[in-house]
């Protein structure tokens, strides 16, 4: 390890994360320069550029600290915006560095994926730079340590996602509630999506202003929290901004009610879309609240949290039963994902130690597992031309790489012990039994009952699924269709997330490891506890 | 000689071409209209500078100056003027709706 | 100062009454010839109010090119000449009225807010002091005022101008 | 004349142009302190050079955008280039005029030969009808602006801006109602010029006849114009009853922002739609400045403005190129025709974009710094006026961001439309490239190296003190 | 990373122990092989002349092997001793894996090797030719393991780990013919019932956790008999929620509908899984908590030897009127379950420990007996065999064994520990829950004999020529059959009780009631009733009627009904719980969703563009004449044209204007 450390001296001072944030950008750029005919080259560029990427991550990685995992490390301050004392103010700590490496680690699979498998039209030029923009948004969001670069970074992923999802999404005509005509799902869901996030995030904006102005005219963000924590904002103004925070962030965790894009983003977008919008666009908000809105308003997060709590059991039991009605099995997933996302939510509102790790595990988590599911159910959809449960089934028999897969991410979704996604829920309800002292210890005590019975169902509409779309029978009408099994690019893509799916679920250490000491000390600076 | 009644009977001038303005459906006297306002003006620049006792007749410069444009502006309103007109013509409308017109 | 007071009150009465008519008479050829008496009136009392220059300018400028410039712009779009009782946009009258109205009220109520008790001391102002102000203080917007003019000039000749050039545009 | 001619004389505004910087550049590398001329009616400060600057900068793009609509030969082009010329010559007086009289004439000289061009088509009856509509609120809202003017020397006799403001003051008169009166007449003459409600009924009927290149030249040279001489008059003249215009402003740039986006929704017309986006652009530079009257901070105001000013004016060139290259694509000045043009014209649809995109305020591009700023400006003195602006301008990023983003939809996303056939001629010739680029490299500068147009902008802001 | 825990509370133990040396620290090895194993068939397996079965076959051999020596060590010497490892901290919690070696759990080893092994011996023959044959023993080692961790782990952490575990490779091996719906369904079933327990047990051990501070068992049981306050201020609580965890596992009676519906799997699986070991999860973990239920949580013992008695009797009863064979013996593991929770309940940890034991072996042996006779006549139905008594010589013997000793007959195993639950129920003075434990006996008597005529006598009525099964499928029955017959005495009161001090030698000591020698009178009554049922079964089947005749000598209509309805449970469940919850309420929540939040989106979007329209059209362009408007004049024939020069709009525009001016003046004059 020490030799490995001298050799890459020379990343640290932020160079390293610079890189890694912008590294994918220049890629992009370059790929957008190469020739349209190229598409092998095109390709390759990406997923090198991708793979080069991850691999300064893991140097990062490597490089960090982890005996001062709450200190921001490997970064640097370098004067940005002067008029506005904003910097690009970079560096991660134990919190962000998990998360910085599950954006570098998805986006080489999903360029792995997209080699072979985009949805019309191909042009996987437009789709490889797409991808590698928002690798540098969501980069860029886990290390800044700035709320404008923060913001900047945050909204850097909308453009590309709402192509993605525009370009390359659902072509069918569906019928939207209240409007009269039908539209197509891809460009509903793309508008919506983009003018959802845009909403929070403009408010965010303004929150963000207040804390500029009310603070020391700082957008530091550790200068921040210290201020924050200090006991800077208070009163009104605080409220005021903890709620356009909380707008911000909420929509894009979703929490219930601001979910709705999600499920129509979801079943629009192309399965690289789904699976980069699942597996880290949506920590994004979740990130926001564990990095700004916690540590900076750390009063507010206290008056607010049994708010959070009570939304995040709603959003769990009702994602739930929302699976449970849906024939749709991309929307299924993104249901799926209203319900998980609300135990991360949970766990971050119980604003103890074990709630927020079990946050950032379960962030960690769902991005894995369910970027899978979106990966899978991607593929079945392009293979069989149908999402519909009703058609499917007998999946094990047509496609038993798929259908195999598919259940053991199925598995893992429903929390099995033993596999990833068990940490963050299990930690998540053990952090809401005994919240922060001082927080209505009813409130959260129902929402962790709530939680609870969550797993069942949660339990209940993955193995329905599984009964649906992977037992039984095959439908007679696959029975003369050449249907596709994964191939080389997709298990290429997939095998790697059951292997981390399966490492994290036995030794979460290596994600407690390095988040367990900075949350500890972002809870006791915060919250005195 | 009290300014109030210059002031007043300025306001009033300007009052009058903005009736003018509003109600007048030809532009050509739309554009007289414009010159009352312009002249209501000028009545002001004039009376305060004999006010003032500006000895640098700052007032009685500026109405020159307002004048010169004023012509300006008359010309460009009436090139305008033409050109709508011409084209009209062009556009085909039979005599005896330009007469009536 | 009696004398001048009923001088300067039967000007502007006269002022407001012409240009009145201006405004109201069905008769394009009246409404011309109403503005140049309001410019008469105007450089009367700009006469009154020892300004001489100007009041020269006003008949030179104004009475003397520009009416001429309105009469040429009334016989070309061929206005008829005589009453026309289409002149007017009747629809637009009462709420012109009422627009116009509360101009003359509001800026009348800040004049006899502001310069009640002003008075006015005539001293005669010299031509030459003018020219002199004109070509050295304000020598600069002189200077600009001419492109204005220029700009004019060419920009309304080439608009103006018969064309049989010209085609359909509508795709630029 | 020879076609050759006629491209000398192109060669000639462009040169022109871009010469007419040197001496700019010269001045900005030599500043110590603000010249004075004139007795104070005419100074040459950072502001002014600085807007000197983007005005030559824009006329420069607008010439290069004329490309193909001169191209076409049906206009004069000589002409055309004189008048624009003089336009430019009219915005940069206003920028270093410092006297009512200078200001307006530069005012002047900066609309009149707009008048003109923006009836250039001849044979086109919207642009003859948008020429008469602007010509005529035109003269009206000049005439406004002298009456308040008068008003102004009546209670002063002086012209000179710093003269007249000290003796309000000394004069205990900033607040008597005929300074009052006079600031609302200006406010109003020159609102007409920055096109905010409800002074901007004229803009998108003018934008629609208007010819692409003047149009853009209208809603960024003209418009930034008003502003320039707003700014000026409003911290120059009248600092001392911020208080009260401050407040009017504020309902101005609110009522702005909401009814140009909430219009801006309902255009198919490309060109209408550019008009309303930038009224509603003009409620956001407006509302730093109505922040600034209420606080009295106004250097922070001027800084949000002209930093906003100077993105705009690239984003909305862009987007006016854009425009002008799909139009004469497609052939249709309809937007929901231009499905899938993004085929035909991929780099255009790449500027689409980039240029609305900003225009909507989406980072990276430059347009979020814009709304920053503005924001940053708005919340600085935490007055429930500022933050109400703020959360009103919040709330039509997101209703611009429909608009904005429907275009790009289209263009990218949607089928061809059957209507239209498809010009299978160079559209986006080298020159228009060359907007396109500049524009492009700005608006990216803009958003990810902010702190350039941050300093101009504080640097322009910094004429308030002197 | 392994830190060895050893004797703390030596001291306080009453039995004396040892480490266990080397072989306790590798013990960890049995819990890890069969994933590894588990892997390796799965991507080798069908390369193998066994199709993968050697694979598991070695594995599990090698676990028979290592716990056989781990219980020679244990009845030697006494071993307890605990090993963590560190995988994560989480604020001030330290999460652990690692490994147990005491009494218990070895106890808990040598069943699963034994079982195990034999049902894995039996299975390599029973499933050949089905479908996914390597598949199953990907699942059934993967199932081992599971079990292995559920049983060795020293913290509730792992604990859950396993449990949910074993829940998986419960649910792969019910579904694993899933061609078929109603498996897949009786394995969601299983799964999701389990499942609702789980969240009793996770809640449960959150509380645990929360309030001693640690996942370590032996920390919180030490805490439970040391008086920690804030442990006892939730230890009812806990306790009864630990409880409801383990009615799921251990089908205690409401959860029990799902294990008779788990009998779509696979027979070894059965025997392995839902007779012998899984099952026995929640008696485990009763066990493995008893210090604590003694210690602070001794009223959640009287809930607990509540459900266990309603389950002994209320399972056993349905058992009787069951036609097939394997729902019968289903319902019967239900029962004996419901024993040893009674067991529990009453206070008797070695008793039920005892029952758990023999159980295992003589429920094992006859699920592998049905199979065996379910192998031969491809029916699980009872109306359809009978008269096998000749064809299957050696299955008849082994299965009379089991069902004697299963009956409670001496001196075979289930005579000791039925006898020895019946006696601490006596002991603590709970005479109806003795009573209704009698009478179980009586009716597990019955229903067992009912089964043994209705498969073994009389005539034939199937189809085919049933023939005995090949040594494959029949040593194990034989292995089976011999413990069957001793494995209950290692525990003889007064003579023999090495069992009870192999079970008690933990690190925690057991107080317990332990009886000294037999009791008689709950002996003679056990022994009576199980008597009285055997006779009363054989007379209404063989000698009453025939065979053939099936229950239409005893059949009381209304009894029947609800026995053969199970009580309506399962209805109740589906028509209160699970179809209101599956279509109204996800329905509702889904119409809401679309209908309510959806639709109020885009509401807004369509407010937006209306308002719009409002806007653009009524103000900022309204009042226009629109003949007055040249843009429309190419539409609009004649006259609008005309006035061109007119300044229509223009005017209209100058009127905003000016209105614009008038109000912001006045505005600024009057108001502000």
């Amino acid at each position: 390890m020490e030799i490995v450390t001298n050799n890459f001296e020379f990343l640290e001072n932020g160079l390293g994360i610079t890189l890694v944030v912008f590294l994918p950008l220049l890629s992009a750029l370059v790929v957008a320069l190469l020739p349209k005919k190229q598409e092998l080259l095109i390709k390759l560029t990406a997923l090198g550029s991708s793979l080069i990427t991850f691999i300064l991550s893991v140097i990062v990685a490597i490089q960090f600290d982890y005996s001062k995992a709450e200190q921001f490390q490997l970064g640097n301050k370098l004067s940005w915006i002067e008029a506005i004392n904003s910097n690009y103010e970079i560096g991660i700590d134990g919190i962000s560095l998990p998360m910085l490496l599950l954006s570098t680690f998805i986006t080489v699979l999903a360029i792995i994926y997209s080699f072979e498998h985009l949805p019309e039209p191909k042009s996987p030029k437009g789709m490889m730079a797409l991808i590698l923009i928002l690798e540098t948004g969501m980069n860029g969001t886990f290390v800044a340590l700035d709320l404008i670069l923060f913001f900047v970074f945050f909204e850097l992923v909308l453009l590309p996602m709402y192509f993605m999802i525009g370009i390359w999404g659902d072509k069918t005509m569906r019928s939207v509630a209240g409007l009269k005509n039908e539209v197509e799902t891809r460009l509903y869901a793309s508008i919506k999506f983009f003018v959802f996030t845009l909403f929070g995030s403009a408010f965010m904006l303004l929150g963000f202003l207040g804390l500029y102005f009310r603070g020391a005219k700082t957008f530091s963000i550790p200068e921040l929290i210290e201020l924050g924590t200090s006991g800077a904002f208070t009163g009104t103004f605080a409220t005021l901004v903890f709620a356009v925070l909380f707008l911000g962030f909420a929509v894009k965790v979703p929490m219930w009610p601001l979910h709705t894009w999600l499920p129509d983003a979801h079943t629009a977008a192309p399965t690289v879309g789904s699976v980069l919008l699942a597996a880290i666009l949506l920590k994004l908000g979740s990130y926001g609240f564990v990095r700004i809105a916690l540590p900076i308003l750390p009063e507010q997060a206290q008056a607010w949290a049994p708010a959070i709590a009570i939304l995040s059991a709603i959003g769990i039991i009702y994602g739930s039963l929302a699976c449970l009605a849906q024939t749709d099995l991309k929307r299924l997933i993104a249901f799926s994902s209203v319900g998980h996302m609300g135990f991360v939510m949970l766990g971050i509102s119980s604003l103890t130690s074990i709630g927020i790790n079990a946050a950032i595990i379960g962030m960690v988590a769902h991005g894995v597992i369910t970027g899978l599911l979106f990966f899978l159910s991607g593929s079945m959809a392009h293979t069989y031309h149908t999402r519909d449960m009703g058609r499917l089934g007998g999946n094990m028999k047509l496609l038993p790489k798929t259908g195999g897969l598919l259940a053991f991410t199925a598995m893992a979704s429903l929390g099995l012990p033993g596999l990833a996604g068990f940490w963050g829920e299990f930690m998540a309800l053990l952090g809401a039994y005994n919240p922060l002292p001082g927080l209505n210890i009813t409130i959260f005590r129902t929402s962790m009952v709530a939680g609870a019975i969550g797993t069942v169902l949660t339990a209940g509409y993955l193995l329905w699924m599984l009964q649906r779309v992977n037992l039984g029978e095959p439908n007679d009408e696959w029975k003369d269709k050449k249907l596709h099994d994964a191939d080389a690019y997709e298990l290429a893509a997939w095998i790697p997330l059951v292997i981390l799916t399966i490492l994290i679920g036995v030794f979460p250490k290596l994600i407690f490891g390095s988040t367990n000491d900075a949350v500890i000390s972002l809870v006791t600076k915060a919250f005195g506890g | 000689m009290s300014a109030q009644p210059f002031l007043i009977a300025a306001a009033g001038l300007f009052s009058i071409g903005i009736y003018g303005i509003l109600v007048r459906r030809n532009v050509v006297m739309v554009l007289l209209s414009i010159e009352l306002i312009l002249n209501a003006v000028n009545i002001n620049f004039v009376v305060f500078n004999a006010m003032l006792g500006d000895a640098l007749l700052q007032g009685q410069i500026f109405t020159i100056f307002i004048i010169t444009i004023a012509a300006a502006e008359v010309g460009i309103g009436l090139a305008i003027v033409l050109m709508l007109f011409r084209n009209r013509k062009t556009a085909n409308i039979d005599e005896f709706d330009l007469l009536k017109w | 100062m009696e004398a001048l007071d009923i001088i300067s009150y039967f000007l502007l009465l006269g002022l407001l009454l012409v240009s009145v008519k201006v405004v109201t008479t069905s008769n394009v050829i009246h409404a011309a010839i109403s503005l140049v008496f309001t410019l008469a009136i105007t450089a009367a009392t700009f006469l009154l109010l020892s300004a001489e220059f100007v009041a020269l300018v006003i008949v030179l400028v104004y009475i003397g090119a520009v009416i001429v410039l309105f009469l040429f712009g009334i016989m070309i779009t061929r206005a008829p000449l005589g009453q026309n009782a289409e002149l007017d946009n009747d629809k637009n009258k009462s709420l012109a009225l009422v627009v116009s109205l509360s101009i003359f009220v509001i800026f009348s109520y800040v004049m006899f807010n502001t310069f009640d008790s002003q008075i006015i001391v005539t001293t005669g102002t010299s031509t030459e002091l003018l020219g002199e102000i004109l070509l050295s203080r304000f020598v600069f917007p002189f200077e600009v005022v001419s492109f204005v003019l220029l700009a004019a000039l060419i920009g309304g000749i080439t608009l103006a101008r018969q064309d049989n050039a010209l085609v359909d545009e509508n795709q630029i | 004349m020879p076609r050759r001619s006629k491209f000398y004389i192109a060669l000639v505004a462009l040169l022109g142009s871009l010469i007419s910087f040197l001496p700019l550049i010269f001045q900005w590398v030599n500043y110590e302190n603000p010249i004075i001329l004139f007795e104070g009616s005419y100074v040459i400060d950072k502001f002014s050079i600085i807007l000197k600057g983007l005005f030559i900068l824009v006329t420069y793009l607008t010439f290069l955008l004329s490309i193909n609509f001169i191209e076409s030969d049906r206009y004069y082009q000589g002409e055309y280039y004189y008048l624009l010329l003089s336009s430019l010559l009219g915005a940069l007086v206003v920028t270093s005029s410092r006297d009512m009289l200078t200001l307006f004439i530069g005012i002047e000289l900066a609309s009149a030969p707009m008048f003109l061009l923006s009836g250039w088509k001849k044979g086109d009856q919207k642009s003859n009808e948008g020429a008469i509509k602007f010509f005529l609120l035109g003269v009206l809202s000049a005439s406004l602006i002298l009456y308040g003017f008068s008003l102004l020397y009546g209670l002063t006799g002086e012209l000179i801006f710093s003269e007249i403001s000290k003796i309000l003051l000394v004069n205990n008169l900033s607040t008597s109602p005929a300074a009052l009166l006079s600031v609302m007449l200006i406010l109003a003459g020159i609102g007409f010029k920055i096109s905010v409600v409800p002074f901007h009924s004229w803009a998108p009927d003018t934008y629609e006849g208007s010819p692409l290149p003047v149009t853009a030249y209208l809603s960024v040279s003209s418009k930034a114009t008003g502003f320039v001489a707003l700014m000026i008059i409003l911290t120059k003249v009248f600092p001392d009853s911020g208080s009260s215009w401050g407040i009017v402003l504020v309902f101005i740039s609110g009522l702005t922002m909401f009814i140009g986006n909430l219009s801006a929704l309902q255009q198919s017309n490309p060109v209408r739609l550019l008009a309303y986006s930038s009224i509603a652009q003009a409620g956001f530079i407006l509302a730093p400045l109505a922040v600034a009257g209420i606080s009295g901070d106004y250097a922070d105001g001027i800084y949000a403005s002209v930093t906003y000013l100077i993105i705009y004016a690239f984003m909305n060139l862009g987007a006016f190129l854009v425009v002008n290259v799909l139009i004469n694509t497609s052939g249709s000045n309809d937007i929901y025709e231009w499905g899938g043009l993004a085929k035909h014209q991929p780099l255009t649809a790449i500027f689409a974009t980039v240029f609305f995109f900003s225009l909507a305020g989406i980072p990276p591009l430059g347009g979020w710094f814009a709304k920053f700023v503005v924001f940053r400006s708005l919340l600085s003195t935490g007055e429930v006026y500022g933050i109400t602006l703020a959360i009103i301008g919040a709330i039509n990023a997101v209703i611009g961001l429909v608009f904005y983003a429907r275009i790009s939809k289209i263009i990218w996303m949607d089928s061809p439309s059957e209507n239209i056939t498809i010009n299978t001629k160079p559209v986006l010739l080298s020159p228009l490239k060359v907007v396109g680029f500049i524009s492009l490299v700005i608006t990216f500068l803009a958003g990810i190296f902010p702190n350039i147009f941050s300093n101009l902008g504080n640097a322009s802001a910094l004429f308030f003190n002197s | 990373m392994v830190n060895s825990n050893l004797i703390t509370f030596l001291a306080e133990g009453k039995v004396t122990y040892t480490d266990g040396g080397t072989f306790a620290e590798y013990t960890w090895l049995i819990v890890v092989l069969p994933f590894i194993a588990a892997l390796l068939i799965t991507f080798f397996g069908k390369y193998l002349p066994l199709k993968g079965a050697e694979i598991a076959l070695a594995t599990i051999g090698f676990i028979f092997a290592f716990s056989s020596y781990l219980l020679y060590l244990n009845v030697t010497e006494g071993v307890a001793s605990e090993f963590f490892i560190n995988v994560g901290s989480i604020g001030s919690f330290d999460l652990e894996f690692g490994w147990v070696v005491d009494g218990l759990s070895i106890m808990m080893y040598f069943v699963v090797g034994t079982v195990a092994s034999l049902v894995f011996i039996y299975a390599t023959n029973y499933m050949q030719g089905e479908v996914r044959y390597t598949f199953f023993f990907t699942s059934l080692t993967l199932f081992a393991g599971s079990m292995l961790v559920l049983v060795s782990s020293p913290t509730l952490l792992q604990l859950l780990i396993g449990w949910e575990l074993v829940g998986v490779c419960s649910y792969l091996l019910i579904g694993h013919y899933w061609e078929k719906k109603e498996n897949s369904s009786a394995a969601m079933k299983a799964f999701i019932t389990n499942k609702i327990a789980d969240v009793g047990l996770m809640i449960g051990i959150i509380v645990l956790a929360l309030s001693t501070g640690t996942m370590r068992i032996s920390e919180i049981l030490y805490q439970s008999t040391h008086d920690y306050e804030s442990l006892k201020s939730v230890a009812y609580l806990a306790g009864v929620l630990l409880f409801i965890g383990a009615m799921g596992k251990s089908a205690q009676f409401p959860l029990h509908v799902w294990l008779p519906d788990a009998m779509a799997g696979p027979t070894p699986v059965s025997a392995l899984m839902h007779a012998a070991t899984m099952v026995t999860a929640g008696v485990y973990l009763l066990a493995r908590m008893f210090p604590f239920y003694e210690g602070m949580a001794s009223e959640a013992l009287d809930v607990v030897l509540l459900f266990g008695v309603i389950t002994l009797f209320a399972a056993g009863m349905i058992a009787i009127v069951q036609d097939d064979l394997k729902k019968v013996l289903a319902y019967s593991t239900v029962s004996q379950l419901g024993y040893m929770v009674a067991a529990i309940g009453s206070g008797a940890y070695t008793a039920a420990l005892f029952h758990l034991w023999t159980h295992a072996f003589f429920k094992a042996l006859l699920f592998l007996g049905a199979g065996s006779v379910i192998h031969a006549v491809h029916t699980n139905s009872m109306k359809e065999m009978g008269g096998l008594k000749k064809e299957m010589p050696r299955t008849y013997t082994t299965f009379i064994l089991g069902t004697i000793a299963l009956t409670g007959l001496p001196p075979l195993a289930g005579f000791f520990s039925k006898d020895e639950i019946l006696a601490s129920l006596n002991h603590g003075g709970y005479n109806t829950y003795f009573a209704i434990a009698v009478a179980g006996a009586f009716i597990t008597a019955f229903y067992m004999t009912r089964a043994v005529v209705l498969t073994f006598f009389g005539e034939y009525r199937g189809n085919g020529h049933p023939h005995e099964s090949d040594s494959m499928m029949t040593t194990p029955l034989i292995v089976l059959a011999g413990f069957a017959v001793t494995a209950g005495w290692v525990n003889i009161p007064g003579i023999y009780t090495g069992f009870t001090d192999w079970v008690t030698t933990r690190k925690n000591p057991i107080v317990e009631y332990h009886p000294e020698s037999f009791d008689y009178f709950a002996l003679t009554s056990g022994l009576l009733a199980g008597l009285a049922g055997i006779g009363l079964a054989y007379y209404v089947y063989q000698i009453l009627g025939r065979p053939e005749d099936g229950d239409e000598k005893i059949k009381v209509e209304p009894i029947w009904n609800l026995l053969e309805n199970k009580y309506y449970l399962d209805d109740f469940y589906f028509k209160y719980i699970i179809n209101p919850t599956k279509s109204t309420l996800a329905n509702t929540v889904d119409r809401f969703n679309t209908n309510i939040l959806d639709k109020a989106v885009n509401l807004f979007g369509v407010a937006a563009i209306f308002l719009g329209n409002i806007v653009y059209n009524k103000f900022d362009q309204g009042g226009i004449d629109k003949a007055l408007n040249i843009s429309s004049s190419s539409t609009d024939a004649l006259g609008a044209r005309v006035k061109l020069l007119q300044t229509g709009k223009a005017q209209q525009y100058i009127m905003y204007f000016l209105s614009g001016v008038i109000v912001i003046s006045l505005l600024i004059l009057l108001v502000l």
